[in-house]
């Protein structure tokens, strides 16, 4: 089948199979699930993924095909992200073939939701310096600890999480990767609310959970490695997504203040020029990102440039627009109201402002790295998380 | 020209903010209005009273004093009615009510004020105000009504409605700034008291002043709490205020506050001592002090990483007030076109 | 739309800068034009006829093609009028005058644009203009005047002048940026040669985009500059690159500069291949690149410290050029105000 | 005498002798010295220096009142400034009971003219990374090297240099400071264009320059703490000038440009309002610092602050006027390219932005420090300048 028709029978299948509302609400998760198993079945989901494992074996233009069609619908798909954008792929790339076997098609066909454990409360931007444990016993590790920032993880059936088993080497090379059951009673899944209020995340506590040896992903000692993987695909799809959601339900956006603010103001008028530019210097940067991407350039390291510039985007259209509409806006159901509250969730969530800088600098730039201090000391005698 | 606290405004400061520490210390805040704070706030330091002249039961001071209160209210993020009242008290200085200024002197009234005018028949008036500021913690409404004195020189006068009364229907709105509550209020015949005519001139002059001593607070109070953090908090082996990335916006964040805080020590002198400075100062005082105080409440969230975007941290309580506060009396473009209206450009 | 380079627009970047980096190295610029280095500009790279009508003897290329060129020509901070001469050739695009260019297009003629307008009795020019971009290098100045076929409807014609000619007085003028020349240029009863009608919209358009794509190059080689120097310069220890106050503002440059990059193929594609879209392309590209040009600069200047603030150093060069650039075809602000006017606002 | 009384008699005094012009061209120096004589045989040069070594023994008070009479006057005393500022004060601090004697009446009576010889090319910011050595031999001290920025210099007769006399301790260990004579054939003093094309500043070459032992000021190896006297009271110079230079000469003031642009143009009039809310701001910080200063409050680190502002300003004012002035302002005679062209001295000159807010980060905030590579390595073990 050529690309075209490809892409025609995508959009056909959608038509008659997308749901036409997106909130899962209560029986959500149930409909959510019957739709991937619908969408899984006609050849949809794990476009590029290898066959062998439960995925099409298509290539990115396939992908992309797909993704087209589907830019007019909002399909429900939202718990299954993290399973096939981070931790599905990183099982493909550094599981064993019983993991493969176990693990990947019933997360393509949207059976089993994954989360992922990496972050805590002490280890942000430096995962590396994270503290839960995993302490061998037997053919099983015991699990305790705290992990944060975790989402769907009270959806969840299983989770990729990264735990120290060495304390006595630097911190890189004290982690392993684990697969660990979410339904373990063991397990305490607590929502988190964001400063939204909306419960977007979890905290997740483990009490001597067990986890069997053969869920290890690759070696002991060497998680680190692993999450880089998966690290590597977060990036990958959060990059992929930059810029690409649509404006209009964006109540920030210069089309929806242009009907609520007085553009007889100059000074307004000036406002939404600025907003305008700022909006189109990264929109089209992202495109051109796009583009290069087909053309076979690989974006790397300047996707985190895309996405610093969509977090300062982020904060500054909702803070200007704010400005522009004044008190009214002020009220918790103002659609403004919301947008500056969830704002600064683009510059913290899949790093922050400044771990992006770093980023750009050290590997677009090729700039001299700052002399690390956490590399080579054993982790029992580096400082982590909060000294007071 | 003051710009410096003098060795009593100083004392005040420390009676307030000791007295802030225990009584309504930061997580306390979130339950909103405690009456009782407010009523030790007025009994024991006697707050109410501080700009409300000496002849009603007050202690006259300025709003040199009172920029030194609502600092260390706005740093507390005190909720409930006191930045309302004080902008009531503030109103008032040009029509000045006996009945009305006793209560506030005393603490026994709760007021607040709204720009928003109502309609007034000679006894009662009607109208719907959407946002009052405090308005379900407010014992008296003080608004603008026509003052139907025929002719269409557009003369108002203050109304005083009593919140609890007859008339009165309060609705408390969910506002962005948990701290701080907002009614919707609608009088429908509301008995109303004239209190004289309305000040045509520096009343928002004076509300400039307060609300930007407010913020200066919130600023002063968000920088305070991202400068310890980043005393404490590691990444990769250090902490993280000696990260050049984190320093360095530290160190701009303290030039706004320093600028910040030489702006409405200037402003409030002007108040009090040099009236014909006033509007420009209090325009520049809105100007400058609204966007400093957002930029150095959003950098300090930022800065805190992933815990700052929690509800369970204080970061976004900080953030919050500072946008509210931001656009309390009007959007912000209003204080710029004022200045440039001042200069004469 | 296209914004990635094609291959053969990425051979012609290759020859122009391969050219120029031994051509016209930046120690050199400081002497100001070099005709032979023009000369073999256009001689052995064809660059002058580039987007000259291949019925002209040029090339034919689009404004894609001749942004891949000023974008070479700005990071190089080539001195002389390689710049008026394109803008000439754009301003022809509507009025092709054989004998311009032809002459353009083998590189016989140099020439600039001026909007300044002249008077015009049917057979020879006079004016005053005040700042001509190369006029001391040019060989044809071409600007507008009025079409003179009396009523006030506004026509304009463009007229070419023959700067070596009678009738002219040209005086150099010392212009900031040491790069490129600016003169006075007094027409007194000079022969002129009416090219054809002005033409009315469409022309400003290109210029900003042309001009956009040298802001880009100016940009692109400060930040290369600085990143270098980040690289060896040293100090306390380390290499100033490693420190987050200097890397997270060359991060910072390197985001305005993929912005900017992104703008200007767009535009650039924009004017060759979706003329409806050029207006607001233009107009966005002198709003954003010009800017970021400067703010790059500068900071690139900024950056290197006290060397970066002698004479000797090319940092000022570039901050100087960026300058110039962003006021080339005005205030900034009408660049804004346009998009204003674009969007509907 | 009372303070009123003295401020009037400065004021007197100043009437009946301060010269009308201020541009000591040519014969600039010599008339630059008369005026200095003169005012030092009034009393008022070195006010609050120590009466022994030539100072009046007065107080900051007097200081003060005589510099608010002055305000209304440009006195001629710029190349003066090294000497009052820096070099003289380090001298009384810290100099032999000879060297005062000797060096201190005659710098105070404009008879000799001093420069700072510390910054090179190589050490800049970092000052204790310099690389000019001094080496003993018998009661003198051979000096090789190379010095820049040294302002004045073509004017001076004696010089405070800091120079490194041991290589093998780590880099602020290995220094000495020397009063050297600039007029030994040895110095070459090559005047330095900035980027605006004046020549404000000189390279000073030092080329096997003898200076006696009697010429040391403090211990060998201990001239770092003599320097961080001549910086410290080079910062309380600047910050003392921080905002206090009039405003009627700056073309990019608000009241020069309303009177050259378009202000029916609303985004104009925003634009100088914006000016003006930065210039008001950071005039009142200075003019809070300064009561403070009186009141008793030392502002310390804080001056740094306002160095930092007065940087930024400097360069926004500069380059908001031209953007609003346009292509006219575009010549090199124009004030206003004169403006854009010096606009970045003040970020450069006394710490670059980045030194002023790691001393506002470390000395106001308390920041904890960036971890220090340098500080003790063996100076001849270190990475210095520029290192292709």
């Amino acid at each position: 089948m050529n690309l075209a028709d490809y892409r025609r029978a995508a959009g056909a299948w959608l038509r008659d199979n997308a749901p036409s509302d997106d909130h899962p609400e209560a029986d959500g998760i149930a409909r959510a699930k019957d739709f991937m198993a619908k969408l899984y079945d006609a050849g949809y989901s794990g476009i590029t993924w290898p066959e062998r494992w439960g995925g099409q074996g298509l290539t990115q233009a396939e992908e992309r095909a797909f993704a087209e069609a589907a830019r007019d619908y909002t399909l429900p798909t939202y718990v299954f992200m993290i399973g096939l954008g981070m931790t599905g792929p990183t099982l493909v790339d550094r599981g064993t073939d019983a993991q493969r076997e176990r693990f990947v098609r019933p997360l393509l066909r949207g059976e089993e939701i994954w989360c992922q454990l990496f972050s805590e409360p002490g280890a942000g931007s430096d995962v590396a310096s994270l503290q839960t444990r995993a302490e061998r016993d037997g053919d099983h590790w015991i699990v305790n600890g705290q992990k944060v920032w975790t989402s769907v993880a009270h959806h969840a059936d299983w989770g990729l999480l990264l735990a120290r088993t060495d304390v006595d080497v630097p911190k890189h090379k004290g982690l392993t990767m684990f697969v660990v059951d979410m339904h373990h009673p063991g397990v305490t899944v607590r929502p988190l609310k964001d400063m939204s209020g909306r419960a977007n995340f979890n905290e997740i506590f483990f009490d001597n959970v067990p986890v069997p040896d053969e869920h290890r992903v690759g070696e002991v000692n060497d998680g680190w490695s692993v999450a880089v993987t998966t690290l590597l695909h977060e990036r990958l799809s959060i990059s992929a997504g930059v810029g690409m959601g649509g404006q209009k339900d964006n109540p920030a956006s210069v089309e929806a203040l242009r009907r609520v603010v007085d553009t007889d103001d100059p000074l307004v008028r000036d406002e939404l020029v600025e907003l305008h530019i700022r909006t189109r210097a990264l929109a089209l940067f992202n495109q051109r990102l796009a583009q290069e991407t087909r053309a076979g350039i690989f974006p790397g390291a300047r996707g985190s440039a895309a996405k610093l510039l969509l977090a300062e985007l982020t904060q500054f259209e909702a803070d200007v627009a704010t400005r522009l509409v004044g008190p009214e806006a002020m009220l918790a159901g103002h659609p403004l109201a919301r947008a500056i509250s969830t704002a600064p969730g683009m510059a913290l969530g899949g790093g922050t402002n400044e771990i992006m800088r770093n980023i750009v600098g050290d590997r677009v730039l090729g700039l001299p790295p700052e002399p690390r201090v956490d590399k080579t000391v054993p982790f029992k005698d580096l400082k982590v998380g909060t000294q007071t | 020209m003051k710009l410096v606290l003098s060795e009593e405004q100083r004392e005040l400061r420390e009676a307030v903010r000791g007295f802030l520490r225990t009584a309504s210390p930061l997580p306390k805040v979130r339950d909103g209005y405690d009456p009782q704070v407010y009523a030790r706030l007025n009994g024991e330091l006697g707050l109410s009273g501080l700009i409300v002249p000496e002849e009603y039961g007050g202690a006259g001071a300025g709003l040199s004093e009172l920029a030194v209160v609502l600092e260390e209210t706005g740093a507390a993020l005190l909720p409930g009615p006191f930045l309302a009242t004080a902008f009531t008290a503030l109103a008032l200085t040009g029509t000045p009510d006996k009945e009305l200024l006793t209560g506030i002197a005393e603490g026994r009234v709760a007021a607040t004020l709204d720009q928003g005018e109502l309609s007034f028949d000679g006894s009662a008036a009607s109208g719907t105000l959407p946002r009052v500021l405090t308005g379900m913690e407010a014992d008296v409404l003080v608004a603008p009504a026509p003052s139907g004195d025929g002719g269409d020189g557009g003369g108002k006068v203050l109304l005083a409605v009593e919140l609890a009364g007859p008339g009165v229907r309060r609705t408390a709105l969910e506002p962005l700034d948990l701290t701080r509550g907002l009614a919707e209020v609608v009088l429908e015949g509301a008995p109303a008291r004239v209190l004289g005519p309305a000040p045509k001139t520096g009343v928002g002059d004076r509300l400039c002043v307060a609300l930007a001593a407010e913020q200066l607070g919130v600023m002063r109070a968000a920088l305070e709490s991202i400068v310890a953090y980043a005393k404490v908090r590691v990444a990769f082996g250090r902490y993280i205020g000696s990260y050049q990335g984190v320093k360095h916006k530290l160190a701009d964040m303290h030039g706004k506050l320093e600028q910040a805080e030489s702006i409405v020590r200037y402003a409030a002198w002007a108040a009090d001592e040099s009236p014909g400075e006033l509007p420009e100062a209090a325009a520049l005082a809105q100007a400058y002090v609204g966007r400093a105080c957002f930029e150095v409440a959003r950098d300090h969230l930022l800065l805190h990483g992933g815990i700052g975007y929690t509800w369970e941290h204080d970061a976004h309580l900080f953030y919050k007030r500072a946008k509210a506060d931001e656009v309390l009396l009007g959007p912000p473009r209003i204080h710029r076109a004022r200045l440039a209206h001042l200069l004469e450009l």
